[in-house]
């Protein structure tokens, strides 16, 4: 068996083991764990369009979740649109607030993108906290809105069990994946890792590096919105403080960044390291000692950007090449890493 | 008929004059040398030309085509490519991703682009360096990159600015070469270069600016042995290096 | 072309880790005994509510350590109170991922929680899905029993009847003192909870005849309240009425008192006003303030001296009206346990239903029974007034509404005297 | 009128105070071209110090000083000396490191919840001190003489830390740091020394600050939030690592926040301040005063 067959064999079994894995895991606290895990992942995915490919560090993403989640909850509540049309109409809303919050901010150089951003996210969240109607939509201002859970059924987006949860979950999980995947080799990765990169040099070789990162913008804050949705009809309330809070967007930044920001796989590592840190960690010590958690956690992000400021991806790649390299003998000729890794 | 085109140029930053009035042409298939000492204005006139700076005067026609506040992408898929004098290699990536950036101005196909790449590689012979980080090349090495990522976009018109600039004598030869090649191509250049003994031999006809002004122009040999650029090199104590 | 196969080598071992990680912990993770009923109690016991969190914590664990200690459930064996406690950050989202694991790894019997209403309503939706009971101490928004829920039961009184209480207070000290009150203002942190209160407010002022001179959220968040001290004291109101978290509860009290702002009467709504640390902080500022309160330690009911005695050394501040209806829970919990004398949910819940609860040591309330109505509100939940004042032994909470169990001998101070 | 000149007043005092929190940070920035998180934290510790130094010794407010401000600095030289200097070893060809930003965070997260482990969740002021609750009557106008003093002090630090870096050595080594990296330590300056005493500076500032904040202002362990968002605005708004720009863009949010509840509930100064902070972002992103560096 060559290298390229049992990588691409260890890849559908992944995904068998992943479709698999509700009916061999019976309980429904470790979906719901999974299920979160997930959802992080996918959500720091489409941050990462931005935050990842051009190269700037956007803190105010939990914005867009909140459009997303508001958008389809209140289609759903007032004028019953299924929350799946909601959906969408949320994602198209978000990337209209992205592009407009991106034209100007993406001429912001680092730490001025960062804070521009913040201020977005919280602006957007004093916004919702202030307004009790809009015009003839039911915001219900800092008392959020509750969906009853009694609609159950798929076109209301819906379910008692976990399990289909977890398959729409992990489905757009792999559809925002294989998005990253085609878009890292396609000329708006390369534009957008460039134009992040060296933006001058980019624009000399033809790169409208604003029009590249808006497009960028655009999506992520899409695909992020579509994840409000999805927040929402899981938990069946919203409420601006835990929809459109900060906590949101810095988790999702920082498991980007631990995980290795501008990488496919960062985002899932990432969500897969800090995830059960943050959850194991509350789960132990969140009631004998409290905050215990939140410094592991805090200890956890600083020793990871002290010993791999290019998150873990890169030395756990170089492991299982190794791995590899034992198995075969390393004879095969390395992997090159021109391309988007 | 001229490809480039520049009539009273005039570029001020502030209350600084940086351009006054130049006006000057290239042949299409021509090697056009600029020259002048530190400070001269070369590189804000290069910038006007490849769109980085709105010029405060004067006009600039590519081609035909008045392209005064044209952006540089724009040129730049009309076919007016640049180096930097400073070179700004995407330093976390590959050399092949590096000109594949360049090659997507043709195409939208990652295959044709990677192709297209390859080819340009080749031609500098750089192709045995393609998978390197860019942030791990040589000074030298660096510069190659420039021009390769350049001359991915099919230009017509190449803008070098100081490609020359840090290379041991060897290296300089070298590049020397290959911008003959590249005019061999077709491809009509336009330099900016400090290094005298290699502008003398590459280009065809030479300017000298002077505090933003056209002090003169001609063959090499003329303006080699114009009183003013003489004067300007060599009475005002600017160092030729 | 050949594809770079290393991004998807790389899920690979993602994907294992997260099979392992799932299917490692499925072993049970605490020893499941017959003898033992577990409660799961979900809390705030970091972030912003931690204060108030940590109070409900101290109060179920004395509970419970008196229940086992007297021989815990009979109608079971004599089985034991088994605790576990989550931190849910105050964060909705958290509550809910402890209820579930709360229900499906640590299979606990009854869930209690969990004082934060935003967390209380998506973690009484997974309590409902599962069938298990749970028990809500004190979250007072009204609709948390009015989502139609079989498994929900609060304790405390909901958010309607904290102000009707307040207004009927306010009207009973104008008869009493035959001062009249024109004006009012009302001031409150503009969350879920300050809303509530200030919506109901606005219609029992109107019912009342009062005029609102000032209605004014705020961000609990502030650094500086004066600029809201100062609308308080142009609009002249003659009575505030607030709703605050503990550090806004604190600069506002202060701020009020820097400023001389001449009010006939304060009315707080607990929370930040009851929490142990305004007394301290706020000091003299905080004399004559009105709170309202499900509890006091003055309440004039047996074995209440006793148990805030033991808790104030075990813990060193006094029961707060929170840590009350959280002792209390415990208590109604081990009286339908012995009735239900089974650990099947439905049988909990069918015996919390009809609980009727009127002694013991865990009545230490001002009211006289624990019943639940259909709703799964507890229909004795009754709330006293307290003033705080000096009376020779530094700043003490006394009760002096209903006047039925005002402390004896003392007589509130209304209107408040010009300091 | 009066009305309007009381809240002014207020706004300028209080202002000032935010001003200084932020000072710090603004410093910091100029320096290491980096956002601190954890200064909110920083400023934390600091009350949680001043509160200590005062109850422990019973002295005037402002004479703990002398213990908080030497304390503070060390506590911010060894902060980055151990935790921060490392990332920019290990990143040293990034212009704006990211990578400290989110380990400032780490900090940030640390600081606050072993503050909560160890104090617990409790609200602290200090009772017995002179200046609490202290009013300056003027006829139907109120000043907070506390706030007056803070006022007094934000001027007072502001104009030596920028006598600091004009006049000494070890400031101007820091003004060279901050213009230009490279050179600075071409001409032998060590830049990490230079970072520590930045950072030590910053963290000592955030300690004055917060020795400001005791006399009225509640102690408890996530108090460091409330003033880090509105830290981040005040040094945009008066330009990134200008000093004189953090006092005025404090001064400016402190008028905002004092004015504007007059003429709309106080939940909405909220949201004009991220407006303002935006629109400034947008339009002029050097700083309402245009400086970049004053020093």
């Amino acid at each position: 068996m060559t290298r390229q067959n049992i990588n691409r064999f260890a890849l559908i079994l992944v995904g068998v083991v992943a479709f698999g894995l509700p009916l061999v895991l019976r309980s429904p606290t470790y979906l719901h764990i999974l299920i979160l895990l997930y959802l992080y992942a996918y959500l720091t995915s489409s941050w990462n369009l931005v935050g990842g490919f051009a190269g700037v560090l956007p803190l105010g993403h939990s914005a867009f979740i909140g459009i997303g989640a508001y958008a389809s909850t209140i289609l759903s509540l007032q004028y019953g649109i299924s929350p799946w049309i909601g959906m969408i109409v949320g994602g198209i809303l978000a990337a209209i607030v992205g592009i407009l919050i991106g034209f100007p901010t993406f001429k912001m150089r680092g730490a001025y993108f960062a804070l521009a951003t913040i201020a977005f996210g919280e602006g957007i969240r004093v916004m919702v906290e202030n307004v009790d109607n809009l015009g003839p939509l039911k915001i219900n201002g800092p008392r959020g809105l509750q969906i009853p859970p009694t609609n159950i059924g798929f076109g209301n987006y819906m379910f008692a069990g976990k399990e289909p949860y977890y398959y729409i979950i992990l489905v757009m999980l792999l559809g925002i994946l294989a998005i990253t995947y085609f878009i890292s080799r396609s000329k708006l990765g390369y534009y957008l890792n460039a134009g992040g990169e060296e933006p001058e040099a980019a624009m000399a070789l033809g790169v409208n590096v604003a029009r590249a990162k808006l497009i960028a913008m655009a999506m992520s804050s899409f695909f992020t919105a579509l994840a409000g949705t999805f927040y929402a009809q899981f938990t069946l309330y919203i409420h601006p403080k835990s929809v459109i809070s900060l906590d949101f967007s810095f988790e999702i930044a920082f498991i980007a960044l631990i995980g290795g920001r501008g990488s496919i796989a960062g985002p899932v590592l990432g969500a897969l390291l800090l995830r059960p840190v943050s959850d194991f960690s509350r789960i132990y010590f969140g009631s004998t000692l409290p905050g215990l958690h939140l410094i592991i956690f805090g200890t956890v992000l600083i020793l990871v950007m002290i010993f791999q400021p290019r998150g873990l991806q890169e030395p756990l790649t170089r492991a299982y090449n190794r791995l590899l390299d034992k198995i075969f003998g390393g004879t095969e000729q390395k992997e090159i890493t021109h391309e988007y890794s | 008929m001229n490809i480039l085109e520049i009539k009273n140029l005039v570029k001020d930053f502030g209350g600084l004059r940086a351009v006054d009035t130049l006006s000057l042409s290239i042949e299409e298939g021509q090697i056009l040398g600029l020259i002048g000492p530190n400070g001269a204005g070369k590189s804000t006139a290069f910038n006007c030309i490849a769109g980085v700076y709105p010029p405060t005067g004067g006009d600039i026609y590519f081609a035909g085509e008045k392209i005064n506040r044209s952006k540089p992408w724009n040129l730049c898929k009309k076919g007016l490519a640049r180096t930097f004098q400073i070179v700004k290699p995407f330093s976390s990536k590959s050399v092949l991703y590096n000109v594949m950036v360049g090659s997507f101005v043709t195409t939208d196909k990652t295959s044709v682009a990677k192709e297209k790449a390859l080819n340009v590689l080749r031609l500098l012979q750089f192709e045995d360096k393609k998978d390197e980080r860019a942030g791990n090349l040589t000074i030298a090495e660096r510069k190659r990159l420039e021009i390769a990522r350049a001359l991915a976009t099919e230009p017509k018109l190449l803008l070098f600015d100081e490609v020359m600039a840090g290379l041991r004598p060897a290296e300089v030869d070298e590049m020397v070469q290959i911008i003959q090649n590249l005019r061999h191509q077709g491809i009509t250049i336009f330099v900016i270069e400090h290094i005298m003994r290699a502008i003398m031999a590459l280009s065809d006809r030479i300017v000298v600016i002077h505090f933003g002004k056209k002090i003169a122009e001609g063959s090499p040999q003329e303006v080699a042995s114009d009183e003013n650029v003489i004067k300007a090199y060599l009475g005002d104590e600017y160092v030729v290096s | 072309m050949k594809t770079n196969f290393k991004f998807w080598g790389k899920l690979i071992a993602i994907f294992a880790i997260i099979t392992f990680l799932a299917v490692l912990p499925q072993s049970p993770s605490v020893w499941a005994t017959d003898n033992v009923v577990k409660v799961g109690n979900i809390i705030p016991l970091s972030g912003p509510s931690a204060s108030v969190g940590q109070q409900g914590k101290n109060a179920r664990e004395m509970a419970v350590e008196e229940i086992n200690a007297a021989g815990g459930i009979k109608s079971l064996g004599g089985a034991k109170l088994e605790m576990v406690y989550a931190d849910s950050e105050s964060k909705p989202e958290k509550g809910v991922a402890e209820a579930e694991r709360f229900i499906n790894t640590e299979k606990v019997n009854v869930l209690t929680g969990c004082w934060n209403s935003a967390v209380s309503y998506p973690t009484s939706a997974v309590a409902e899905r599962y069938g298990i009971p749970f028990i809500v101490p004190v979250s007072v928004a009204d609709k948390i029993t009015e989502q139609g829920f079989k498994n929900v039961f609060r304790i405390a009184a909901k958010d309607s009847w904290w102000t009707r209480d307040q207004f009927a207070f306010l009207k009973d000290m104008e008869k009493e003192f035959n001062t009249k009150v024109e004006k009012l203002a009302f001031v409150y942190e503009n969350g879920d909870w300050g809303k509530g209160f200030a919506g109901q407010w606005k219609a029992l002022a109107e019912k009342g005849g009062y005029k609102v001179v000032l209605d004014e959220p705020y961000p609990s968040t502030s650094t500086d309240l004066s600029p809201v001290v100062q609308k308080i004291k142009r609009a002249r109101p003659d009575v505030l009425m607030l709703v605050s978290n503990a550090a806004d509860a604190i600069l506002l009290t202060n701020t009020l008192a820097e400023y001389k702002v001449k009010l006939k009467a304060i009315i707080a709504s607990g929370g930040g006003h009851a929490d142990p640390s305004f007394l301290k902080a706020a000091g003299k500022n905080g004399q004559y303030l009105f709170d309202i309160v499900e509890w006091e330690t003055d309440v004039n009911k047996p074995g209440a001296k006793e148990a805030n005695a033991k808790y104030n050394a075990k813990y060193g501040s006094n029961l707060t009206g929170e840590a009350v209806d959280a002792y209390l829970a415990m208590y109604v919990l081990k009286d339908a346990l012995e009735r239900a004398g089974s650990l099947d949910p439905a049988k909990i819940r069918q015996a919390l239903a009809t609980t009727n609860l009127t002694g013991g040591p865990g009545m230490i309330v001002g009211y006289d029974a624990v019943e639940f109505d259909e709703t799964g509100q507890n229909k004795h939940a009754a709330l006293v007034m307290v003033q705080i004042n000096d009376l020779g032994k530094g700043l003490e909470r006394i009760t002096v509404w209903p006047k039925s169990a005002r402390r004896g001998g003392y007589k509130p101070i209304f209107p408040m005297p010009k300091k | 009128m009066i009305y309007i000149l009381e809240d002014a007043i207020n706004g300028v005092l209080m202002g000032s105070i935010y001003g200084l929190t932020a000072l710090g940070l603004t410093l910091i920035f100029g320096v290491l071209k980096v956002i601190n998180f954890a200064h909110g934290s920083l400023l934390m510790v600091g009350m949680y110090a001043a509160y200590w130094a005062i109850i422990l010794t019973g002295v005037h407010p402002y004479v703990a000083l002398i213990i908080v401000a030497p304390v503070m600095y060390l506590f911010g030289y060894y902060l980055q000396d151990i935790v921060i200097k490392p990332i920019f070893k290990a990143e040293k060809d990034v212009r704006e490191p990211i990578t400290v930003i989110i380990v400032t965070t780490g900090v940030w997260y640390i600081l606050d919840n072993l503050t909560l482990l160890i104090f617990g969740p409790t609200y602290r002021n200090i009772q017995d001190n002179p200046l609490k609750g202290k009013m300056l009557e003027i006829g139907e106008m109120f000043i907070s003489v506390p706030k007056l003093w803070g006022f007094v002090t934000a001027v007072v630090t502001a104009a030596a830390v920028y006598w600091f870096l004009q006049k000494t050595r070890m400031g101007r080594a820091i003004r060279a740091t901050s213009l230009d990296r490279e050179a600075a330590s071409l001409m032998g300056i060590n830049q990490f020394k230079v970072y520590n005493v930045a950072f030590g500076i910053g963290t000592a500032t955030a300690g004055i600050a917060a020795v400001t904040l005791v006399p009225f202002y509640n102690i408890f362990p996530s108090v460091g939030v409330l003033f880090d968002i509105k830290g981040f605005i005040i040094v945009v708004l008066g330009g990134l690592g200008s000093i004189g720009g953090a006092i005025l863009g404090g001064i400016i949010i402190g008028l905002i926040e004092s004015i504007a509840p007059q003429f709309m509930t106080a939940t909405w100064t909220e949201a004009i301040v991220y407006g303002l902070f935006l629109v400034v972002l947008f339009v002029k992103p050097s700083g309402l005063f245009g400086v970049k560096y004053d020093w």
